[in-house]
């Protein structure tokens, strides 16, 4: 039966893509290399990468006012996501049934819920902005959109099957997270990884400066 | 066919609670969720009367009427029973019930129900009889094992009574019977609190209208 | 060459949208809640202490009898009846709200009002206004803009103003669809895909109402807080309402930023919404121990309001779509046509010109690319305040 | 220098290593950076985003450098890099980005957007895709060893002067001095009493210094424009001829790029680490004054304000020195509200000034300065690049506020306020 695909061998299939993908993007981006910066240092860079890797989670403050409606939806978005990708009740249960192998504490499903209303609100006002907003609309092609569009596909099929009582929507549900593990790796979805790397090449880079990146 | 119906004798009942106990245990009904449950009225007064209630399988059932999935159905024996299957757990069927029988095993925020539980009169679900899934969504069919609804053969006081309705009205009809005319010459047995007596209309006014 | 006819008739069309709007709100409220009401009356909750307040405000001295059964077989029949006034309050050892009621006094009454009001005469009013707006387009047509589409533009929206009115559009779209499959499955749904498919449709639908319904509040805070100033109403809203919006006298009534029928589609959004939000408050949260009685109540109101938005909304959609030529502009890219204002918001438009914010679309760029918004330097006061 | 677009192509796809590859990657086009650029919150136009400025480079690192690219190109669902792009985003590479790196601090993300620009406009001058007054200026400065045509003649004259002023000769190919110092051609030129500032300053601490009579230009267009042959040869013109003084400090002037030049991108340039250490002409004075060699007097009570230049403040580092010395003598200086690591740009950095075609563009965008300015109400600023300044004092004119605001260098002012030393 098709469920049975989508909960079995689909399942591993899109999981080891997405593995092996996100590893090979990494290489793909490390392969090349960075020449060493001869210049004398003023400090190290590591404390630098580091440092920058943390600071870049909050915005400079003469950026709050004219980005603020992109940092509240992009905040809502990206903490909402976070809260009930790896705090809900079930993603607890099947990341440790497929996953891990040991789970943790849930949220209590009410939070679950505010959790993922604050990514709905959010990730609907980004997408909006997107649209409306001439730079964005200017900027986004059509990576950005297909990768928003399916995050809230995977959110809302999430969301249908709330009840957790038919199995079909549970299917819609994974199937939906399956595409989009699938695409993941090959889109700029990609940035949940790499901005690890761009934060502290920019981080090491500005530190050995004597900058604060 | 046989129509199966509930009686409860709030001359006999003694509020022991019995039926509750033997439904909850029997159906193995989770936690939170009281298929049964015995009222009291004027607790401690005089007049004080207590009734057994549970589904009452109306004719022309309210929950049947309003649900928004269809998940009712009236089995041969004029039993209201429903489809978990279906059932979505919206809970207007709980808004339409005059008797406040179907229960939710959870009233958490965002209407987070789960599926609608209520009284089968034993007698399961629409899944195969006995099977270990019906028992699970549904509790006991005794019905199909030709028994009655655990409660009314628990009864101490045989104050619930379960069955087929003719039958019921023939056992009631013998107890009035045998209780003979003080029974019908409505609260002889016992004080009469028919009237409420006005007794403090004589006080006096403090101030002017 | 534009015939006579058209000319004459097409503003005045228009406007006899927002009346017809007005009239259907009025109508559905008188229509539904006094059936609900006649029923509520007829309800006799025993309550000995207001009988007897009753009784020392009438001077009446005589004893009143209170309905109450002694006997087993009287209380078992009132029980049988459904008849919750016979009835005193009762205790009991189960726990649970509403449980220690013998009779849910109310239950029955919303059951009729669900199934013979709310039900039928929601799914006549939805059906009937896409009938009306259908009628309408193939008799009227699309209303143009007279004057034909210029070379210059107005900035109406801003990119702020344009996501809060698309939120809140999804999210209401979202909203009626799901509660419009709850409403009206079991009549068209089931006979068609099956008890089945109706269930798993269903539930996603409830799930996803319930989820998304606390958005609405949001959604309906941020366009209050943005748009309310220019919806309050001001002196030529009188004239446009007295004129029908323009269908007596047979011409566009002068107005401003919004008319007097969009203001009034905003104060409807406003109280309706707020109505749909806390009656849906107070549904999806039973964990606070309200009964069934208010759950009831809610849902009815619940029910009410949204049939009449969303054949509001409808007509809403309408006009703005294919209805008629240029209004979707600007909340589409932010500008809108100059033609068009001066054919509908006459005062706005003439205020804009004098104050020199007429734009040509070549400055406006590749569909509204450039934004005169503050961060650009250019402080465009947003207009109509 | 010969171009040719295929080769330009080829160069820009040389300059693609792990770091751009990764900012590629991270971006998701949020647009935040826009709200950083002083070119765009000036016209509003999206065309002058940070990150729009580097699509061509963007498709030709998903084309060549990703897998989903290279089957999109073989699928002809991403569009080759054409010479029309090129030709269509030189503005944006050359006339609206002064490299101030301003959006680089605020990306989400971490992507250092300037970093990539650099070395995009590697690609587009190799192609020849450059604007003409850049290339002339490169040209210039590789034949006669300044962008501005400075030779060593000019400056002897200049020297003249100064000397007269001072009553000192000024050293000229002193070996085995400390300190070598280089000027850039707008100080010789507009400025010459920075010259006479320095060797006042030096006198009075007791720093021994020369010139060198072959190079004397610390400016570098080879960064500028992008091209690492040009920079290269420049940054070893300033070497060799450190190295054959036999020096041990080499002095950056107040010029932005001439720091980045000789300070940070140099050794990468030419390969290897100098024999000598490079310190920004404020560095080593707020040094002095630390050790108590530069001993200051007179604080004025005039308000004032500093003008952080980018490549020497936010992409140089030498942020609390210039702070230093100016609260020694000033008791009123105030900071523009965003400043620092943050500051808003003059306009005319990255090559913009030496490109004539972008001046409507620059004096547009000077208005976020003007506005700066006008709500700090002060009416002296004081900077550290000869060029920021020459930017500045433009577009003060420009927008007729030239009357009210007066333009300082910081080692002039401190220059002002020198206590004679006593020996």
């Amino acid at each position: 039966m098709i469920g049975d695909l989508i909960d079995g061998p689909l399942w591993y299939f899109s999981a080891a893509v997405f593995l092996l993908g996100v590893l090979w993007r990494v290489f793909e981006i490390l392969r090349a290399g960075v020449a060493r910066d001869l210049a004398p240092p003023r400090a190290g860079g590591s404390a630098g990468a580091v440092r920058a890797l943390f600071s870049r989670f909050l915005p400079r403050r003469s950026l709050v006012k004219t980005g603020k409606l992109q940092l509240i939806a992009g905040y809502m978005f990206h903490l909402g996501l976070f809260a009930l990708l790896f705090f809900a009740a079930p993603h607890v249960d099947f990341l440790e049934e497929r996953v891990t192998g040991f789970g943790w504490t849930p949220l209590p499903h009410w939070a679950f819920i505010v959790a993922s209303e604050v990514a709905f609100a959010g990730l609907l006002l980004l997408l909006l902005y997107r649209l409306m907003h001439p730079v964005t609309r200017l900027l986004s092609s059509a990576d950005e959109y297909i990768g928003s569009v399916l995050v809230f596909v995977v959110m809302l099929t999430g969301c249908l099957a709330l009840a957790r009582s038919f199995e079909v929507l549970r299917l819609v549900h994974l199937f939906s997270a399956e595409l989009l593990l699938v695409y993941f790796p090959f889109s700029n979805l990609m940035h949940a990884f790499t901005f690890v790397i761009s934060r502290s090449y920019t981080g090491a880079n500005m530190a050995r400066k004597g900058v604060n990146a | 066919m046989a129509r199966m119906k509930f009686y409860c004798d709030a001359e006999r009942c003694i509020e022991c609670n019995g039926c509750v106990t033997a439904c909850k245990n029997v159906n193995e009904v989770p936690w939170g969720v009281n298929r049964r449950r015995v009222v009291t009225i004027r607790d401690g007064e005089p007049g004080e009367r207590s009734l057994s209630v549970a589904c009452m399988h109306c004719s022309d059932a309210p929950c049947a009427a309003v649900c928004p999935v269809d998940c009712f159905y009236t089995t041969d024996d004029g039993l209201v029973l429903h489809d978990k299957d279906i059932c979505i757990g919206c809970g207007y069927c709980f808004y339409a019930c005059p008797f406040g029988a179907p229960q939710f095993p959870a009233d958490g925020a965002f209407a987070t129900r789960g599926k609608m539980d209520k009284c089968t009169f034993c007698a399961g679900g629409p899944l195969e009889d006995n099977s270990a899934e019906e028992f699970r969504k549904y509790g006991a069919n005794r019905l199909a094992e030709g028994k009655l609804p655990l409660c009314a053969e628990m009864c101490a006081t045989k104050a619930l009574l379960a069955g087929d309705a003719d039958i019921v009205a023939d056992i009631y009809r013998k107890r009035i019977i045998n209780r003979g005319a003080s029974v019908l010459n409505r609260g002889v047995s016992y004080q009469n609190a028919t009237l409420r007596s006005p007794s403090g209309l004589s006080g006096r006014a403090t101030s002017k209208e | 060459m534009r015939s006579m006819e058209e000319t004459r008739w097409s503003p005045a069309a228009t406007n006899c949208f927002h009346l017809f709007w007005i009239l259907l709100l009025a109508a559905s409220t008188f229509l539904v809640i006094p059936g609900g009401l006649a029923r509520a009356e007829g309800v006799e909750i025993p309550n000995p202490g207001a009988d007897l307040w009753r009784e020392v405000r009438q001077r009446d001295a005589t004893p009143v009898p209170v309905p109450a059964p002694t006997t087993g077989i009287d209380l078992w029949r009132e029980v049988r009846q459904r008849n919750a006034a016979a009835i005193p309050a009762g205790t009991t050892q189960v726990s649970g709200t509403d449980s220690a009621e013998l009779i849910n006094a109310l239950g029955d009454q919303w059951r009729r009002f669900r199934m013979e009001q709310l039900v039928p005469y929601g799914g006549y009013v939805l059906g009937g206004m896409v009938l009306f707006v259908a009628l309408f387009y193939f008799i009227r047509g699309r209303v143009p803009i007279h004057a034909g589409v210029s070379n210059k533009v107005l900035f109406r929206y801003s990119v702020y103003e344009r996501m809060i009115h698309w939120f809140i559009a999804s999210i209401f779209l979202f909203q009626a669809i799901t509660g419009i499959f709850l409403l009206f499955g079991r009549d068209f749904l089931i006979p068609v895909i099956g008890h089945g498919a109706f269930s798993l449709l269903a539930s996603a639908s409830k799930e996803g109402h319930n989820l998304f319904g606390p958005l609405f509040l949001l959604a309906l805070a941020l366009i209050f807080v943005r748009f309310v100033r220019r919806n309050i109403y001001e002196k030529g809203d009188l004239t446009w309402l007295l004129r029908g919006g323009g269908v007596i006298g047979k011409k566009h009534v002068p107005s401003n930023f919004f008319n007097m029928g969009e203001k009034s589609m905003f104060w409807l959004l406003v109280f309706a919404g707020g109505t749909l939000v806390v009656s849906g408050l107070i549904l999806i949260f039973p964990n606070f121990g309200q009964g069934r009685a208010l759950m009831g109540l809610s849902h009815a109101a619940h029910g009410i309001t949204a049939i009449v938005m969303t054949a509001v909304i409808i007509g809403h959609i309408y006009i703005g779509s294919i209805g008629m030529e240029g209004a979707l502009e600007g909340m589409k890219t932010g500008y809108c046509d100059l033609n068009w204002a001066r054919e509908h918001h006459d005062w706005w438009a003439q205020r804009c010109e004098n104050e020199d914010k007429i734009l040509s679309r070549d400055q406006v760029g590749r569909a509204g690319v450039h934004s005169p918004e503050p961060a650009a330097g250019q402080v465009v006061e947003e207009s109509g305040k | 220098m010969n171009e040719d677009f295929d080769q330009g192509l080829e160069v820009l796809n040389g300059q693609i290593d792990a770091r751009v590859s990764s900012y590629f990657s991270s971006c998701v086009h949020c647009g935040l950076c826009a709200e950083a650029c002083l070119f765009y919150t000036e016209t509003g136009d999206p065309k002058y985003t940070p990150i729009y400025k580097l699509e061509p480079m963007r498709r030709l690192w998903f084309q060549r450098h990703t897998l989903r690219g290279k089957v999109a190109k073989r699928l002809g669902l991403s569009k080759e890099v054409t010479r029309q792009d090129f030709a269509d985003w030189e503005e944006l590479v050359y006339d609206s980005c002064t490299m101030c790196g301003r959006c680089s601090m605020v990306c989400p993300v971490g992507n250092d957007i300037v970093y990539m620009i650099r070395r995009e406009r590697e690609g587009f001058s190799k192609a020849g895709y450059a604007p003409e007054g850049m290339k002339a200026a490169t040209h210039r400065a590789l034949t006669i060893g300044s962008p501005m045509g400075v030779t060593l003649k000019t400056l002897r004259a200049v020297l003249v002067h100064v000397e007269k002023s001072v009553g000192r000769p000024v050293p000229i190919d002193l070996k085995g001095v400390d300190y070598m110092a280089l000027f850039s051609s707008m100080e010789i030129v507009n400025f010459p009493e920075y010259i006479e500032s320095l060797s006042r300053i030096f006198d009075a601490a007791g720093v021994s210094w020369t010139i060198s009579s072959e190079a004397f230009e610390a400016t570098n267009s080879g960064i500028q424009i992008g091209n690492r042959e040009a920079a290269a040869e420049l940054v070893g013109r300033v070497v060799n001829a450190a190295e054959k003084l036999g020096v041990k400090y080499v002095i950056s002037p107040e010029c932005g790029h001439a720091y980045m030049a000789i300070r940070w991108e140099g050794p990468n340039l030419i390969g290897r680490q100098y024999g000598f250490e490079v310190v920004h002409i404020l560095e080593l004075l707020d040094q002095l004054r630390s050790s108590g060699r530069l001993k200051l007097k007179d604080k004025t009570d005039t308000p004032l304000t500093l003008h952080d230049p980018c490549q020497i403040v936010r992409r140089g580092g030498v942020i609390d020195q210039p702070r230093n010395l100016l609260n020694e003598v000033a008791s009123r200086f105030v900071e523009m509200k965003d400043h620092g690591d943050m500051n808003w740009c003059c306009g005319g950095g990255g090559g913009v000034s030496a490109n004539d075609r972008a001046e409507p563009l620059r004096l547009k965008v000077f208005q976020r300065k003007k506005r700066q300015i006008e709500e700090l109400g002060v009416d002296t600023m004081v900077t550290m690049c000869a060029n920021c300044r020459i930017i500045l004092e433009e577009g003060l004119e420009h927008y007729e506020m030239d009357t009210e605001v007066k333009m300082k260098s910081l080692t002039d002012m401190l220059a002002e306020h020198l206590e004679p030393s006593p020996g």
